[in-house]
């Protein structure tokens, strides 16, 4: 089977065929025998030539955080099917910049700065997210104009919540 | 005492918990609504519930943790570090309620756990302390004029509590302003005071500690300094015990002052007297703390002494098991801080749930901690989850120790410092032994780079776990196969249950 | 050596790994088709499959394992111990293949492994011997005269190896037949050696041990006692030192004569010479083991030194680390085994899943283990799952903190000793110190009226746990309503697994 | 919801109403009110005015094996629906000494010492079974006659698999 694994956003296209607890794995025509099983649902163990590794794997976004000596690697998956929608430019892969700021962590708003209306430079502070007893400031990815803010001081939010949205400058539109 | 309640949470509740049940001693734990499945309420003899997630609403509530201690009929009350553990209002209002407060006076509380009160403590007593503010900062322009006669940088500081929290270094005038207005926030936050000082800000000292114990008979012991200068964001990283910066001599010299702090204020209980130390050998009295501090493990092994197990001794009106006043150490400890950070990338707290958990073990090996396979790690609290140490009968030996258990320890679900403590041990200049306050920031490239260079084979080998991971679990395309599959995944459900 | 074989599995493999490690040597691990998954294949730098599941078909197969040092390049081999640890034959090949060997000179395992010539060995050094036969027996005539002589009863002991296995009690002539065949049939699955020799059966023995080191260049150390008088079926079940029965000038005589028999038999490893001591303080050489003991942590923990280094060290030509001939020690250790056996149900071993896990920790507190979560206990190998080992300024404190960490000990989906264990700690006759190798036969109705005495509340309490588990996990009871728990259970599979 | 439990072979009657993580538990009109929470698939929390109950919890034969401060024990469960048909007398509870005799543990036949058609007396050897490198004696748990023999010399057994058949004396019947 074909697949293409993005690691670290660097793709690396990749072969693979699994055989009970074998599979072949071969990347730019090297091919390695790796004899692998799931030891719980998120570790394996793999021995290659005799090497052994204690691997774990947990989803993250759209991927998986995997561990392996103590080095975690951001991995997403594209098989062939995947491979072949973006082929034909339909893809739904490509990120857009598009003014919205969202929480880079779980925590609370511990205060807003800015106001619907209001421009804001680059860097510019927007509001300050309590997390584990420490403030952490979040500033504007851009330079434009606040459009919305969607949260309000003293609210707890989740990851990824959307707190802010920006009206872009027309040059700063990704 | 027969019963204590731990007004605390986490890896020292766990901690507190331990030398309790092996003194015979039933324990109460406390709980927020998200804690309700957390380690400390389910190794605790008994376990209240206090309140919702934030630590205003329940950890920091005086009124109910009083009134858990009544219900369950607790005579004794730890208040581990944070939270309230400093707070002398909270150490009255326990005493106020007959109860047994395993922690200092309330008047030493009162003239070293405030940061200015101490440094006049300090003088009075004759020990060093580094040029700064007498009095707390009441206005910016206070703050200018002080900050112009000491000579920038200065360090904006909480009066009411360390840790890193409500604390700024500034290094010109333009930065005062805002700074200050931060500082005073997050002190409020954390310590509910949002009291802050100032002090000169020295370049590259190293954070030197001498624990002590004293009991109510006139006995006090002081312990082999800590080291505890890999530090970011002002909070501890690693600690080691001996520094290999400290002659014993020098030692000694710290451990005088650290006596003399003690006799002046009438302290009785632990408590540790935080140096900073300029390259060449001055020592400046940096703070007090009027608790059981996060590293002191590392005391206890090299001295084989349970110091919480002294600290209720004490506070039941007994004498210390020490009958030195200058406790020796034999070999070499360290602690490494497992935080839920990332930190490569700015120390980011990390949550989720720990999907999975291996512990390290072994000769030399210690794993203080508060976590469980399947927990939930919320933003509320203090990120913290464990603190590895290793013993070892050199400091050589000890790296080496704590690197193999680094390397051993997986938790699975949520990221934490492990891989950058692996870093740091690996570290050329670490490894010396010569390093300051500023080793992250100063080495902060260097570690990456030890870190990429780490990054091989293994980059091909995620990938191709992810691979297997991802065809092995992807669902039959078809509608009858996915029928197929649900009945047998109900069926392996079954089985790992015991139905079938 | 920059990598070392371990020839072993389990708790002992995984206890050498992690010094291997700490010392920057890799590891290469062998496994049986069984043990692919265990934590000694999971944790080292290599691993080869070396057969199926019977260990003579994979850890007994000489040739394999060289086969493995080979294609691994791995410089030396560890034995661990039991296996092939004490078999002069594997020791020899392992040489003859260009491998360090870590373990003592093959003459020597010889000469001391072979429990009659040992016997031999010990009176040519002027150590006290029990009487018994000179020799091993060849038939049951020769056996009912030595019997006779020496008077019953009299015990059967293999001459290839220890552990109980092979080991009976004679009471009287007419059981000597049964025995002796029985006896001989164990030793020969157990040690490839059905050799028996005959021993004077001592009433009410203690068992104390004097572990040694001795290095290439002359120098001997002898270590402070292990008491390991709590056993069942012969094995060692909780081990302790220092012993409460022995003062520090009959530990002087009992090391004298550990170094006799060492310098006497050219020894070079670690080892250990085993004794009875009767009621008067007698002691009688019993038996010696030539390979690290299963109890070695507890010495390890009260001397702070690492034993395995040591042999690691002395089998690459090194002095031993140590510069005293006896050994002190610092407070108290105790060791207790946690195997996969009912100690009430007669140590019926118990095997399945270990479907969670979760292991003690904090001051004072070691668990060497082999296991974890996931994994199935087979009926294949010895049922140690690891050892948890306490240590504490005295006895009193150490035991205590020995009950505390095995309630902590949470082992679950198979049964294990750890109730028992706590019964024998929280037993007044075993906490006065005053116990022989009878103590659990004797004190064993009032081990099981002391976990009856703890089963009060918990009776109701068991039930309605029952109860709200098959009440929570009744599938619905209609077809449509199962359909529907089938898509949820669907979804958090899915949610588990990051799907959804 | 009435059950009975069956704990070490003793019945208790008990009453059971659950809503959410909360439980009136009922035994002879003593009612206690429990907290609990599932933590994983084989561990429960328990607060009972505010005593504190780790639990956990895995299938053993037809009921469960229960720890409660690592005191073991074996609990069946009836609900209302298996006590009726007790009642009835449809119950399939009822256990007869039949005259097999099973493995108690999983190991290695290492001898038989009878064959079909020889008379054992109860307390006999009839085969040793290793497991873990013990020899264990499987003795003929009443007197009668070998039937039949299921295993070999040399045979790898499970748990609970049929040894021996043996014809019983009359009397001995349960």
């Amino acid at each position: 089977m074909k697949l293409q694994a993005i690691i670290e956003n660097q793709p690396i296209d990749c072969q693979l065929s699994l055989s009970g607890n074998e599979v072949i794995f071969e990347v730019d025509n090297n091919r390695q025998s790796i004899n692998f099983v799931r030891l719980t649902p998120f570790s394996y163990s793999l021995i290659i030539n005799g090497k052994s590794y204690y691997v774990t794997i947990t989803k993250h976004f759209e991927g998986y955080n995997i561990t392996i000596d103590q080095n975690v690697f951001f991995v997403k998956i594209k098989d062939e099917n995947e491979l072949l929608l973006e082929k034909f430019g339909m893809s739904d892969s490509v990120t857009v910049s598009n003014g919205e700021v969202r929480a880079p962590i779980p925590g609370l708003v511990s205060s807003i700065a800015v106001v619907p209306g209001q421009s804001v430079q680059k860097g510019e502070i927007l509001l300050v997210l309590e997390a584990m007893k420490m403030e952490n400031d979040i500033d504007s990815p851009s330079t434009g104009c606040i459009k919305e803010v969607f949260v309000s001081q003293g609210q707890s939010v989740e990851k990824n919540c959307l707190l802010i949205q920006l009206e872009l400058n027309e040059n700063e539109r990704g | 005492m027969k019963k204590i309640l731990i007004a605390n949470r986490g890896e020292i509740a766990v901690r507190i918990i331990r030398t309790c049940h092996e003194m015979g001693i039933q324990t109460v734990a406390v709980y927020s609504d998200v804690d309700r499945q957390s380690p400390h309420v389910l190794m605790s003899t008994e376990a209240y519930p206090i309140g919702s997630a934030p630590s205003t609403e329940s950890y920091l509530r005086i009124d109910k943790l009083i009134e858990a201690a009544k219900v369950s009929g607790a005579e004794g009350l730890h208040p581990g570090y944070g939270f309230l553990s400093e707070n002398p209002k909270f150490a009255q209002a326990v005493i106020d309620a007959n109860l047994i407060w395993i922690g200092p006076p309330v008047d030493a509380m009162i003239n070293l756990g405030d940061k200015i009160k101490a440094r006049q403590t300090a003088k009075r007593a004759h020990v060093p302390v580094s040029p700064g503010s007498e009095s707390e900062i009441t206005d910016e322009k206070v703050a200018k004029k002080i900050a112009s006669s000491i000579g920038y940088p200065i360090l904006l500081k909480a009066v009411g509590g360390g840790g890193g929290k409500g604390m700024r270094i500034v290094n010109k005038p333009s930065e005062l302003s805002s700074s200050l207005e931060r500082a005073m926030s997050e002190a409020g936050a954390s310590f509910s005071d949002s009291r802050i000082f100032i002090e000169k800000y020295l370049p590259n000292p190293r954070h030197i500690e001498i624990q002590f114990m004293a009991d109510a008979h006139g006995n006090v012991a002081a312990f082999t300094e800590r080291e505890c200068s890999v530090q970011r964001r002002y909070q501890k990283l690693i600690e080691e015990s001996p520094s290999s910066f400290i002659s014993r001599s020098l030692w000694k010299k710290m451990a005088e002052c650290a006596i003399k702090i003690v006799t002046e204020s009438g302290y009785v209980g632990a408590g540790t007297v935080e140096y900073l130390v300029d390259e060449n050998k001055n020592f400046y009295f940096l703070e007090m703390n009027t608790r059981l501090q996060v590293e002191h493990p590392v005391t206890e092994m090299i001295c084989g002494l349970d110091i919480v197990r002294e600290q209720i001794r004490v506070a039941s009106g007994k004498k210390l098991s020490l009958d030195e006043e200058y406790i020796g150490h034999r070999g070499h400890a360290i602690e490494c801080r497992i935080y839920a950070e990332n930190g490569f990338d700015n120390f980011i707290p990390s949550t989720g749930t720990i999907q999975e958990l291996h512990l390290p073990d072994g000769f030399g090996i210690r794993f203080d901690h508060g976590i469980r396979m399947g927990q939930e790690i919320t933003p509320y609290y203090d990120p913290l989850l464990g603190k590895l140490v290793a013993w070892g009968n050199s400091r050589k030996d000890t790296l080496n120790r704590m690197k193999r258990a680094l390397k051993e320890c997986h938790i699975v679900g949520i990221e934490t410092t492990i891989p950058f403590c692996i870093a740091v041990i690996s570290n050329r200049q670490f490894q010396t032994g010569n390093y300051n306050t500023h080793f992250i920031e100063k080495s902060f490239d260097e570690l990456l780079r030890f870190k990429q260079d780490n990054m091989g084979i293994e980059r091909e080998l995620a990938c191709a776990v992810a691979g297997i991971h991802t065809t092995n679990m992807k669902p039959e395309p078809t509608i009858t196969n996915r029928k197929t599959t649900e009945a047998s995944l109900w069926k392996s459900i079954g089985r790992k249950e015991g139905l079938s």
